[in-house]
């Protein structure tokens, strides 16, 4: 009940947001999303048993009959994090639209809603197919926001989002009909699209290790652009840097999570001996993408583009630390996804914060911002520094874990070595970024008269802030909800 | 008597339209004559829902009489339902335009579409190749007139073209039919298929030709070219009749033609209907790609989709249930543009900037509606690929993908154009071309009925497609026990494909079929 | 002397059939003249089926001719009709008045 | 022997009747051609036992169908040369591949395999009662219901044509009511109202 | 009191963020007086602390689970014993006595809160590192006094060459710290624990392990880990080649040069070699490596300090020289004479640094020697101190330097390693160049003519940043301030007394018994050890030394230097300068290195640049592009034209019957 309370309460708010024109209607609205997400947060935490490794809090009942496709949801140790982490954030990015949405900010409240229960929903759904449609369902609202509220170039940006997207999620659909069929027709399961069963499917061998690698890649891609993975990444610094300040902050801080999710959801524990098969592949594609897009990140002139590229660097962590396919590696994707969560989302809304006083995103026109706006600029440098990943800030614990289980698992330890790069690498195009817009003397003489960031937008930050230190300082707090839930994964039952 | 009931819908319909004629004729009151063949249609239903219920005795009744000329089983009354509610919306459209632009001489035009009806109706029962022609060029000619109807230069060329073109598929798909006959030296569809050893290349050129001309008329590329100018001309209840009710009566046919074993999964003409229909999905979303103009856009739009429906043929899966989203969508967009547009021809993409921030319900409505043309979730057009795909891919290499998925997202990205146009703001040099938007009539009741139902369908099968599902089953005969049946054929069944180590590149089951009838001249049928 | 058999009528028809084909594709004619080659086609079919009829010794074909003729009937009508309608408004009944829906530029 | 001769004059005189169809300039020209077509087809299919059809085809089509194909010719206005579509050489050269593959792929596929059945006169039908009352019995009887559909063709052929016509005529001809067209008088020019007459 | 050396890191912590957040509210008075009372709280613990580890207390405990990766805990943990006490001391003295200067050295600065939650938040982070229990507490303190250091250095963040120079130590301390990673990575690879007490039991499995290397083959795993985690010892302590960011580092406040970039944070490396000495103690390999690196930084650094002009980069300099000291007393494995000297150093360098901070200041935020002069008569406290101090830093004997450094260049002298004889020239040139420098400094900023040309126009384009506070700044002499002075006369008197006072009980007691140990192989400590007869018999012994006649000749000859050239040449920027003198006064062209590299990386960004743009993108974007040419092509066809469709139609059924006659015949 309180997982279906998670999807659709949310959307229905949003819808209800549609119609909320005043700005007292619109406070009323993230009042009510607040306590909403409070108490759902809440109660799913209480009910949430962290010794065991399955699924819990299920919901099961036929939805299609003529496809067997169930309402079939549950949440273990991977997705409640994530799950946790999309409520706050978008309560986050709620408060933020008051400060830098200027037209229509009822309909960005409503998209924003709806976009955080379909992303619920993609976190708590069990059956392919539900996943599926709302994996894709999710492009909409987002690509609606980047289309209304988008910078210069957002037509471009929303149009290589939704079809890059699109492009990698149907090879996954052609992949789940396939097996779907290929299940159907042996009879000896009951066919449905549960994970499960597709998972005791190809256990049982049903499909030749040469169709398993195939439909391996098939779910691949489709994670993999959402990541993004390097070769798929491009549509990333499009959409992130036309994106409006809260589009970016959900982007980076949740979309790009459900491809770190549904490599773990899906192609670890259903294509297991594939993935391992193709783990050098992937761990050589995640390293191109830690190295070759951090360097790429320290060319860019605009800082979204930035930090948008550094989040692809950073995902790289991700998929590496799941391509080592152990669970130190697994648990170290998770933190890194975690925190990239508030890191992506804090450099974003101070970006934003800028962007919306000075209407630029080219780092020549800033410089000198510590001197006008001292409070963001505390709060810029803590994510920038979380964003190197500075040890007691929340973007060490991901790398760390990660690097260290690279050196653990044993597929080579000069690949910790072209990982721990990153070190330099982020620091150098984070470090660039601060220098550029933060420290300096004023150049931009509109900054002579910018407030510095109001109440409402210091709460935003430091929602963000807060997080971030207490999970560079106490990792455990969220690690152990996956911990079993992630050895489960590992031993393939 | 009873020989009457088993003809009974199409007796219906033909008797009130020998009435309606008179009406018209004499009666010159287009009240009278819209309610008439409301009722008409009404009546129609009603005949079909009575044979519905007695079909057994029906049958035992059909058999002794008029047993080769067309059959009576689920599939042809669900499509006659089918053809029978949808020709009620394009009346109820077509009498709202009446209404609101009062110099239209269309008070025949209802008179038309009940002739449409009536063809499409035949087509869809028949089991007899000359009744097939018959239904198929009374539904052709009825288009042909109702294309003209406008009487304009344009609406007389296209229909010229339209008429000219069509005739030459007919002819084309006539002279395959006689090629089956001069093969079998049957004229009925289970006769002609259960002859052991026809002249085997004759029937196959017939099968053949027969494709080419359904291929005309549904659209698929390459004998596309009509439906653009077709489309860019015509006024909008035609466009709604030749995307739906032409559509319904040639599926109704060919979904005949594999009921009745003359085409199976693994002949060739299957294997031509896939190459078209990928070719349509492909190159008619590219197409697309390139239009201004929304009518020309829906029009390729309706040939990529007719791509799609084509895979449905050959997997012998939910082709209704596909063709019945898509003219809820197509009716949607028709209705919304010319609620706004009237009969201008040109209404192009700049014209619709900043529809969906004047318009907000409207404008949602249609944004809803590309998602669902483009296939995104959660939209009933998702529904409609994934069942598509669901049946392709259960007897066919997974490698046509790679086609369908560029041909989809080459159409995706058009549909998401328009929105994109929908939500642009509009600058202040762009309000002259927006004057063209006029509010035409969407205060009309009828208008406003049609539109709240065509709603209520496609929101009611976005979140339960079951019923409709069920039903596209019901119909289809075989339905999605597709993959039982192609186990019992001996040659390029799924297994082949299934139980190989890896997929090989080249279209496996392509060429083994094509192989095949040389083994195995004639596909088993029971 | 050969005899006589049905591949000879078929063979004729064929031929028939393709030069109706071969009248749609020179357009420089009058629309009319489009008709008349959709008659032809209609003449190829026919004599395929009396030939057929005859194969089989099946009196179908020769039912099917009958169908069809009153097919080509109507369609010539309604043909006719349109292209005098054509006419009225553009004062030509050529093809190649008949142009001006179309995409390219 | 006979049939021989006969089938290869009418053939010869059909395949020249329809490509002068195809190919005269003057549509009245392929007009009659057509008929001669007709002609020797209902000749042909005499030859085929069908006696009945091929009169049916002259009478019916010769006699009324092409009278009104040349009815309508006579109708549209021939007094202007006809325009000469401009057919590139380049299409025709395409149309020509076309044409030829066509013929070749029907040769091929329909004579590789084809067997042959022997037509001497009358043989194959011997068994049956080859009669116009034989026609229809079947028609009336077995194709009852395809006779009402072919009817209901015609009645909408009629319907339609008289419906087209009819509103085109209220527009067009000179007894229908006048109306103002606001469009073609803002679009007078002053050329159409005013002519100026130099005096030399 | 079992568990209050857990406040040792919290309250320096506690007091940054009063001072930080709510300074403002505070202000100057309570802030400060809060922060200096913690500071003493903390020095008082240490002090506590220290006489229970002498009391033989030794505490290694876990405080919480960090984090659980897969079957790896890792917890945050403190160990209390010698090495940490004794650094918590070092950390806590320098840091009260830095407090105490700030008071009035940053008086005006509008960033004085600021500042000052930097320096508390440092001694807090710097104490967490030294009280580490594992490995990656100590990265925490390592990368976290790397962080406070950063915002320090570019405390004037309005300065250009601030920023740089902030950005160059960060980045170049994280090359380091990649090697630390991995260095401590492997150890987590092949111990499956960071935590200290493991991994040294764990030591003879390591040193029996081989580790293939591509390219090189076989190595010892032990060297290898020892190579890594030294690498990043490098960068902290900043030895050649990755020393250029301290120098640059001087662009910070005065106050935290002392701090930071000379007490304490960069010995943060050879604390953390210290402790790890059982690990290198395995391997010859890289004791020879730090041996070389330390002398060579050693000497080649003490050259470099004689030619600068800068007040603050002359001790800058000095202080890389005596942390090479430290390195190769490191390599010589005489791991208690390097924190002997590390302790001996923080002293007297942290002096040196706050006075050349009050002549700074006193000469209006001139830090060119040769604008000074004469200073000793107005600031005489200031004079003495640094006196003594430069005494202390050439090693003359009662002063608390000789006492640590002679003791090195024994060593290295006694040490067995193949390099250590090179290393022993090296320390002893050294050894001469030290005190020439040090007295450089001294005479010319002390003795000599007041240079009374202090233009304000020079003081424009070098800090403009504090000329708004120069007016308040009329007072030319901040002896005056007790402030001031209080931490100069303290630090003094350790720098006179730390030498005999501790080193009985640290070099030649058995402070360090247990902690710090040499393998029996590498006896020089042993040696020295042995003869050592006493403080006295030392001091004696030293007359005779020939490193105290280098030092003193090293006097001599600054004197005869200052004398023979009192006024030093002002660069003129168009002058020529030979390819030696420019190699040679751009230390050594380790700077150009570094660009080069920096521009190397860029243009290969840049080239990563276009590949994302042109190669990755415009691959991807072929396909709309294909779609779209293809498709305009393709619409050329729709003419309108009825014959032109037919055409297609008919080609269609041609092209399917061709299919059929391919496939059928």
């Amino acid at each position: 009940m309180m997982l279906s309370v998670s999807i659709w309460a949310p959307i229905i708010l949003g819808a209800l947001a549609f119609f909320m024109r005043s700005r007292s209607g619109q406070v009323f609205i993230m009042i009510l999303a607040a306590g909403l997400f409070a108490t759902l947060a809440c109660s799913i935490l209480s009910h949430f048993d962290v010794s065991l490794s399955s699924h819990q809090l299920i919901e099961r009942a036929l939805w299609i009959k003529q496809y067997k496709i169930h309402y079939f949801l549950g949440i273990d140790g991977i997705s409640l994090p994530l799950l946790m982490l999309n409520l706050f954030i978008t309560l986050v990015v709620l408060l933020n639209t008051f400060f830098t949405i200027e037209k229509d900010i009822h309909v960005f409240q409503g998209l924003m809603l709806i976009m955080a229960g379909l992303v619920n929903a993609c976190f708590v759904t069990l059956d392919i197919v539900l996943f599926y449609l709302f994996f894709e369902a999710m492009l909409v609202p987002m690509y609606l926001l980047i289309r209304r509220w988008g910078g210069k170039n957002r037509v471009y940006a929303s149009y290589k989002f939704i079809l890059y997207t699109l492009a990698g999620s149907l090879p996954m659909l052609v992949a789940i009909l396939f097996m779907y069929s290929v299940i159907s027709a042996g009879g000896a399961l009951s066919a449905n699209f549960d994970i499960s069963t597709f998972k005791e499917a190809v256990a049982k061998n049903w499909f030749g290790f040469a169709d398993q690698k195939w439909l391996m890649w098939c779910f691949f891609v489709a994670f993999a652009v959402k990541v993004p993975m390097f070769p798929l990444h491009t549509w990333l610094p499009d959409a992130h840097g036309e994106a409006p300040t809260g589009g970016s902050m959900v982007l980076a801080a949740i979309t790009l999570k459900i491809g770190g999710y549904g490599l773990l959801r899906f192609v670890v524990p259903i294509f297991p001996a594939a993935f391992v098969y193709y783990q050098s592949t992937i761990i050589v594609l995640s390293l191109i993408a830690i190295v070759y897009v951090g360097l790429v990140a320290l060319r860019q002139t605009d800082v979204k583009r930035l930090i948008a590229y550094s989040s692809v660097s950073h995902m790289g962590f991700v998929t590496l630390g799941i391509a080592t396919h152990t669970a130190m590696g697994i648990q170290g994707a998770m933190a890194q996804m975690i925190s990239h969560g508030f890191v992506s989302a804090g450099m974003f809304a101070c970006i934003g914060a800028l962007y919306h006083r000075l209407h630029t995103r080219q780092m020549e026109d800033f410089g000198g911002v510590a001197t006008a706006m001292p409070k963001l600029a505390v709060l810029a440098i803590l994510f920038a520094m979380a964003n190197l990943a500075l040890p007691g800030t929340s973007g060490f614990v991901g790398e760390f874990g990660v690097i260290l289980a690279v050196l653990e698992s044993g597929v080579g330890d000069g690949y910790a070595l072209i990982a721990g790069l990153t070190l330099i690498i982020a620091a150098s195009y984070t470090l660039l970024l601060c220098k550029k817009v933060f420290w300096g003397e004023i150049k931009n003489p509109i900054l002579n008269h910018v407030k510095d960031l109001s109440f409402g937008e210091c709460c935003v930050l430091l929602s963000l802030a807060i997080p971030v230190l207490v999970v560079g300082f106490y990792p455990a707090s969220i690690l152990k909800y996956s911990q079993s839930s992630v050895n489960f994964l590992l031993q393939g039952k | 008597m009873s020989d009457l009931l088993v003809v009974l819908p199409d007796a219906l319909l033909f008797g009130s339209l020998c009435f309606l004629v008179l009406v018209a004729a004499f009666l010159n009151s287009r009240c009278i004559l819209r309610w008439a063949s409301i009722a008409t249609v009404l009546g129609y239903l009603w005949s079909v829902t009575y044979q519905t219920h007695h079909i057994s005795e029906l049958i035992a009744i059909g058999d002794a009489h008029f047993k080769s000329l067309f059959v009576l089983d689920a599939s042809s009354l669900g499509m006659k339902t089918f053809a029978g509610i949808v020709t009620l919306l394009v009346i109820i459209f077509l009498e709202s335009i009446v209404f609101a632009s009062a110099p239209e001489k269309a008070k025949e035009g209802v008179i038309i579409v009940l002739f449409g009806l009536l063809g499409a109706s035949i087509m869809v029962g028949a089991s007899h190749y000359l009744m097939s022609y018959l239904g198929l060029e009374l539904l052709s000619l009825a288009l042909v007139v109702l294309i003209a109807w406008g009487l304009e230069t344009e609406q007389l060329e296209a229909a010229i073209k339209y008429f000219i073109l069509s005739s030459l598929a007919s002819g084309i798909l006539l002279f395959g039919v006689s090629l089956i006959y001069g093969a079998t030296g049957h004229l009925n569809f289970v006769s002609s298929a259960l002859v052991r050893y026809p002249l085997y290349n004759m029937y196959t050129i017939g099968q053949i030709l027969i494709v080419a001309g359904v291929a005309f008329k549904l659209g698929w590329v390459p004998f596309h070219f009509w439906i653009s100018d077709v489309y860019a001309s015509a006024r909008w209840y035609t466009i709604v009749a030749l995307s739906s009710l032409s559509k319904i009566g040639i599926i109704g046919f060919m979904m005949r033609l594999y009921d009745t074993g003359v085409f199976s999964s693994n002949v060739i003409a299957s294997q031509f209907i896939i190459v078209l229909s990928i070719l349509s999905i492909l190159i008619g979303n590219i197409l697309g790609v390139q239009q201004k103009s929304l009518r020309r856009i829906l029009a390729y739009s309706s040939i990529a989709n007719m791509g799609y429906i084509g895979l449905a043929l050959v997997c012998r899966t939910g082709a209704p249930f596909y063709l019945a989203i898509y003219i809820l969508n197509t009716l949607v967009m028709a209705s919304i543009l010319f609620s706004r547009f009237g009969h201008a021809l040109d209404i192009n993409l700049e014209d619709i900037k900043g529809f969906a921030l004047k318009h907000p319900y409207q404008g949602a409505l249609l944004t809803f509606t590309m998602f669902s043309f483009a296939g995104l979730p959660i939209t009933p057009g998702f529904w409609a690929k994934w069942h598509v795909f669901k049946g392709f891919f259960a007897q066919y290499s997974p490698w046509f993908a790679i086609f369908i998925i560029i041909g989809t997202l080459v159409g995706t990205f058009y549909y998401v154009r328009i929105v994109k146009y929908l939500y642009e703001d509009v600058d202040a040099k762009d309000t002259e071309i927006n004057s063209k938007i006029t509010p035409a009539i969407s205060s009309s009741f009828s208008y406003g009925m049609s539109l709240s139902i065509v709603v209520i369908a496609l929101l009611w099968s976005t979140v339960a497609p079951d019923a409709l599902l069920s039903w596209s089953e019901r119909i289809t005969g075989k339905g999605t026990a597709t993959l039982e049946e192609a186990a019992r054929l001996p040659v390029a069944s799924p297994h082949a494909v299934f139980t190989t180590k890896a997929i090989p590149l080249k279209v496996p089951t392509l060429q083994k079929s094509l192989n095949n009838p040389l083994v195995n001249p004639m596909p088993p049928v029971q | 002397m050969i005899s006589l058999s049905i591949s000879h009528f078929v063979f004729i028809s064929t031929l028939v059939f393709l030069i109706g084909l071969v009248g749609f594709l020179f357009a420089r004619k009058s629309l009319v003249v489009l008709l008349m080659c959709i008659e032809l086609l209609l003449l190829a079919c026919t004599t395929n089926f009396v030939v057929f009829a005859k194969k089989y010794a099946d009196i179908d074909g020769h039912l099917a001719v009958f169908f069809i003729l009153t097919v080509a009937a109507a369609e010539s009508a309604i043909g006719l009709a349109l292209i005098l309608l054509f006419f009225r408004k553009t004062q030509s009944a050529n093809i190649s008045a008949a142009v001006s829906l179309k995409e390219s530029v | 022997m006979l049939p021989t001769l006969v089938f290869s004059i009418f053939s010869i005189v059909l395949l020249m009747a329809a490509l002068g169809v195809v190919f005269s300039r003057q549509a009245v020209h392929a007009a009659l051609n057509l008929v001669l077509a007709f002609f020797s087809a209902a000749c042909m299919w005499i030859m085929l036992d069908a006696e009945f059809l091929g009169l049916v085809l002259v009478l019916v089509y010769v006699g009324a169908v092409m009278v009104l194909f040349l009815f309508v010719l006579m109708m549209l206005d021939f007094a202007k040369p006809v325009e000469v579509e401009v057919n590139t050489p380049n299409y025709r050269f395409r149309v020509g591949i076309v044409i030829a593959a066509f013929m070749a792929e029907m040769g091929i596929l329909l004579y590789s395999k084809m067997s042959s059945v022997s037509i001497s006169s009358g043989d194959a039908l011997t068994g049956m009662q080859w009669s116009v009352q034989q026609l229809a019995l079947r028609l009336f009887n077995h194709y009852a219901y395809a006779f009402e559909v072919a009817g209901a063709i015609l009645l909408f052929a009629m319907v339609a044509v008289i419906g087209l016509v009819k509103y085109s005529d209220q527009e067009n001809s000179p007894k229908a009511p006048k109306r103002q067209n606001i469009a073609d008088q803002v679009r007078v020019k002053k050329e159409d109202r005013l002519t100026l007459v130099k005096s030399s | 009191m079992n568990q209050s050396y857990l406040l040792i890191p919290i309250l320096p912590v506690l007091g940054a963020l009063i001072s930080g957040f709510l300074g403002r509210f505070l202000g100057k008075v309570v802030s400060v007086t809060i922060a200096l009372l913690l500071m003493l709280a903390t020095l008082g613990l240490s002090v506590f602390w220290l006489n229970q580890v002498n009391a033989g207390v030794h505490i290694n405990q876990d405080i919480y689970t960090w984090a659980v990766f897969g079957k790896a805990a890792f917890s945050v943990g403190f160990l209390i014993d010698p090495l940490s006490v004794m650094m918590n001391l070092i950390v806590c003295s320098i840091s009260l006595m830095v407090h105490i200067y700030t008071i009035k050295y940053m008086e005006h600065d509008e960033g004085f809160f600021r500042f000052y939650a930097y320096i508390s938040l440092f001694t807090g982070v710097m104490l967490s590192l030294v009280m580490a229990n594992n490995f990656l507490q100590l990265f925490f303190g390592w990368e976290g006094v790397g962080l406070v250091s950063y915002l320090l250095i570019g405390f004037w963040y309005n300065r250009e060459s601030a920023i740089y120079a902030n950005m160059k130590a960060f980045i170049v301390n994280r090359v380091g710290d990649l090697g630390f990673l991995l260095g401590l990575g492997l150890l987590f690879k092949f111990c499956g624990t960071l935590h200290f007490d493991s991994i040294i039991q764990q030591i003879p499995m390591l040193a029996s392990k081989q580790y293939m290397l591509p390219f090189i083959g076989n190595v010892h795993l032990i060297s290898l880990i020892a190579l890594l985690l030294f690498i990043g010892a490098m960068s902290k302590s900043a030895q050649i080649p990755l020393h250029a960011w301290l120098p640059d580092s001087m662009e910070g406040p005065t106050p935290i040069s002392a701090l930071i970039h000379a007490a304490t944070m960069v010995t943060a490396g050879i604390f953390m070699v210290s402790r790890f000495s059982p690990i290198f103690e395995q391997s010859d390999a890289v004791l020879n490596f730090m041996l070389a690196i330390g002398s060579i930084t050693a000497a080649s650094m003490g050259l470099l300090a004689i030619i600068q002009k800068d007040i603050k980069r002359i001790i800058a300099y000095s202080t890389l020289s005596q942390l090479g000291y430290m390195t190769a007393a490191l390599g010589a494995s005489a791991y208690k004479i390097a924190v002997f000297h590390l302790l001996t150093h923080a002293f007297f360098k942290a002096l040196l640094f706050l006075g050349a901070g009050a002549v700074i200041l006193a000469k209006h935020h001139e830090q060119d020697i040769r604008r000074m002069g004469g200073l000793a008569k107005k600031m005489p406290v200031t004079y003495i101190c640094m006196f003594l101090a430069s005494l202390a830093l050439s090693g003359i004997a009662p002063f608390s330097g000789f006492f640590s450094k002679e003791p090195i260049i024994e060593a290295v002298k006694l040490s067995t390693q193949p390099v250590a004889s090179w290393a022993y020239i090296l320390l002893m040139a050294g050894v001469a160049l030290t005190p020439f420098y040090s007295f450089n400094l001294i005479f010319r900023v002390f003795h000599g003519e007041e240079n009374e040309e202090i233009d304000s126009h020079h003081n424009h384009h070098a800090h403009d940043h504090h000329d708004s506070h120069d007016a308040a700044h009329h007072n030319h002499h901040p002896e005056p301030f007790f402030s001031i002075k209080l931490p100069f006369i303290i630090l003094a008197v350790f720098s006179v007394i730390n030498g005999f006072w501790l080193a009985p009980k640290i070099i030649y007691g058995d402070y360090f018994a247990n902690t710090l140990t040499a393998l029996p192989t590498h006896p020089a400590w042993v040696h020295i050890t042995e003869e050592f007869h006493g403080v006295g018999q030392a001091i004696h012994h030293s007359l005779t030394a020939l490193a105290t006649w280098l030092a003193v000749g090293g006097i001599v000859l600054a004197f005869i230097y200052t004398k023979r050239f009192p006024k030093l040449a002002m660069d003129v920027p168009g002058e020529k300068k030979s390819i030696f003198m420019r190699w040679f006064s751009s230390g050594y062209g380790f700077d150009f290195i570094y660009k080069l590299l920096a521009s190397f990386t860029m243009a290969i960004a840049c080239f990563a640049c276009q590949v994302d743009k042109w190669g990755i993108d415009g691959l991807i974007n072929v396909l709309p592009r294909g779609v779209n040419a293809y498709g305009s092509r393709l619409r050329q066809w729709a003419n309108g034209s009825i014959s032109t469709y037919a055409y297609f139609i008919v080609l269609g059924v041609v092209l399917m019957l061709g299919y059929l006659v391919f496939f059928l015949r």
